[in-house]
């Protein structure tokens, strides 16, 4: 069956529309990468990644790949003008310290009041939290991008997350496939749909009550 | 003041078995490959590696763990599929893994070099890995208590090094080895090229020579990219 | 994005009463001299500084100590027979003085930029700088608590600098600079030059323009040597 | 009164004979920074200032001082080959992590037992403490370099420090204008007189007792 609503990519578009002229980003793995392929012209959004970069460009060329020159997913990428080198230590002081603007990250889960569990499936015995649980509590902004539901059809977004967690009440917003959803103070708030989509149809694919926004859209492309 | 060694085997001979060995790197920026090399050669058993992956096949950290050379893995992310000496072993029960974020696992090394003992961190407040960790709040947030790591040795790789240990990195090949430099009893650097005292900008040093203890130039370095 | 102002009082324009301010520099290396003559013409009172020093007279905040500009001053070194502004003011009553280790100073600082609620150091045990604080023993040594510290604004000032807010320094002009630019809201960056985006060895930038809020090239630098 | 033993002079000097090739140095204000002046040749010695270098050059001629290049002091140092800058967070991290050979601090009282007083004359009501206590607690090995007693003759080596701490059991050897002293487990130890100096009158301004090491010597210049 193919997933309705957006594919990764028009996530990844949607979420970039989000990002404003200044800000400093860490994208993980997963669709958020995406987002870095679709960064709005006109507005110097800068890219951080935790192994230790400000300002990642764009992949390079085949061939032209620079073994120094990696995002924290392993991915060659470039220098650009103004761009600039640090450890990891200084690297993730930027992160806990709350000066990365945004971070967008992939999850397994999302509870209604922001719970994140991204990094281990119950049960795993090999732990590789890498470095989700500082990004998720650092961020000034955490955003999901993920699929909305399993590709079993089971809701993602939880009232209680059964996975390990990541980060308590972390999400500000997710974006899927079906949605965007707003973490608010008194639960999930449904802000957005894809289009072709209906709130009902979100609701049932998420396991939580979705207060409508009162100014729901539909995702604009 | 010379810190040079003739080689990476001569940079390593006198590691013990039971050694603690921080390793830096992520991916290959900043792997100290000839250097693991070179203890794989030698031998030591029943380390301690305190690395964030736990090698990519024989590569990195890797070989270590095919050797049976290691006893206890710190760290934050064996890559899933490409760890499996690590995680065969792991599984057996043959070697113990102590899995922390990356940041605290930072954090850590930072603190140990710095002498600092322990420090509150709002990381990992609420999951699995904070579990039995002193929690504390301030001004009404949650942190956990973390402390320094240090360790007997650190591997580490700079780009170009001088023989007083002044060290020049590359692109995001700092990564670890920065603070690994500053936690370790004996820090040995390999760097692809030895140069001059004054060689390097004394603007663009990031990790100062009193931090390194050994500086080899690195016999061999493989700069292919590997998807 | 141009965190570029274009003037220093453009730059402290919005600075209100009750403020805290870091201030970097030591001597007259890395010291916001512009920054701190446009606040002195702003006016802005009530203020906590934030500063290893006191001033040298009329010098760096000593011209806020003299416009009774400053409530709480919070530092390492006022300079005996030159920090008078802030003497007088101190010994009548008038400004609050938080002294401590210097050491103790820089990490508060690095912690509060880096998101670290508290930590424990060595630094103080025994002396009556650590009376009343928290002390505890790890591995059979004492250390003391001691907590993050972050500001409203920091004052500092870089050698080059560009729109994005990236920093270089020039000799021991980074001092306390590095920190404070991590741990203020708003961090005001003063330089001798402002450089397109790309000037700067990407090897070479101390401050990243993550931590920078606005860059402003100072209007005046006397960099004659004065004993 | 002329001081009796050695000048300022030659007590850098004999520390600075201490001093081994390949050892980081912090150099205190007063007594301490005259060491500078005296390094053994043919050893490198590098020189630590907590503002932010290792490997500070010697005072530049008059007229090429840079205010961009100083040391702890306030004073104008130059640049050799194999120096490099850091900021005051790094440069503390060296110092308090333990990474610095030996810092020579001068002193208005040294214990027994190795505590130092240096920063405060007890009812001063302004603290300076500068990175006194750090260098104290944080240096491999805290040498103390100072006139054996105050101008009025009183001992500065005592029994129990009077004035304020600035780190306690740090100390691991006195350097004064008549003596050489370990501060060793049992108490102080006299290794070295000053050339014309008996141990009878070390021991007279001093007030704990003193061990006479069995290998005493007069300090050899």
């Amino acid at each position: 069956m193919t997933r309705p609503g957006l594919p990764d990519e028009q996530i990844a578009q949607r979420i970039a529309a989000e990002l404003e002229d200044g800000w400093y980003v860490n994208l993980g793995v997963g669709i958020p990468t995406l987002v870095g392929n679709c960064l709005p012209p006109g507005r110097d959004i800068l890219l951080h990644t935790e192994n230790g970069m400000l300002g990642i460009g764009p992949r390079p060329p085949q061939g032209e790949e620079d073994i120094d020159l990696i995002n924290a997913g392993n991915q060659p990428v470039t220098v650009l003008p103004g761009s600039c080198f640090f450890g990891q230590a200084d690297s993730f002081a930027m992160i806990r310290g709350g000066h990365v603007d945004v971070s967008v990250l992939g999850a397994l889960q999302v509870s209604e009041r922001g719970d994140l569990a991204n990094w281990m499936i119950p049960g795993q015995r090999v732990g590789r939290v890498g470095g989700a649980m500082d990004i998720a509590v650092g961020a000034k902004r955490l955003f999901v991008a993920m699929g909305h539901t399993t590709r079993d059809g089971a809701p993602k977004i939880v009232k209680r997350c059964t996975y390990p967690l990541t980060a308590v009440g972390a999400v500000k917003k997710i974006f899927t496939n079906l949605a965007v959803i707003e973490v608010g103070p008194a639960g999930l708030v449904l802000l957005e749909v894809a289009p072709g989509v209906t709130p009902e149809q979100v609701a049932a694919a998420t396991e939580p009550p979705l207060t409508i926004a009162p100014d729901l859209r539909t995702i604009p492309f | 003041m010379n810190k040079g060694y003739p080689s990476s085997a001569a940079a390593v001979a006198d590691i013990p078995d039971g050694a603690s060995i921080m390793v830096g790197g992520f991916g290959l920026a900043g792997l100290p490959v000839n250097l693991l090399r070179a203890l794989a050669e030698q031998g030591a058993r029943g380390l301690t590696i305190i690395s964030n992956a736990a090698g990519r096949g024989d590569l990195g950290v890797g070989r270590l763990f095919k050797g049976r050379q290691v006893r206890r893995f710190i760290g934050c992310f064996p890559v899933p599929g490409h760890s499996q000496h690590f995680e065969e072993q792991f599984l057996r029960g043959e070697v113990e893994y102590e899995c922390m974020p990356q940041g605290t696992f930072s954090e850590r090394i930072r603190a140990g070099g710095a002498g600092i003992a322990a420090f509150y961190t709002p990381t990992g407040v609420g999951t699995i890995l904070a579990e039995g960790k002193e929690q504390r709040e301030f001004n009404g947030r949650s942190y956990v208590l973390e402390h320094g790591l240090t360790a007997d040795y650190a591997f580490i790789k700079g780009y170009r090094g001088d023989r007083w240990g002044n060290l020049a990195y590359r692109g995001t090949s700092r990564n670890f080895n920065v603070m690994m430099a500053t936690a370790a009893r004996v820090t040995i650097a390999e760097v692809e090229e030895v140069v001059e005292l004054g060689a390097l900008d004394p603007e663009a040093v990031v990790t100062p020579g009193i931090f390194v203890q050994r500086v080899v130039r690195g016999e061999v370095y493989d700069k292919t990219w590997v998807a």
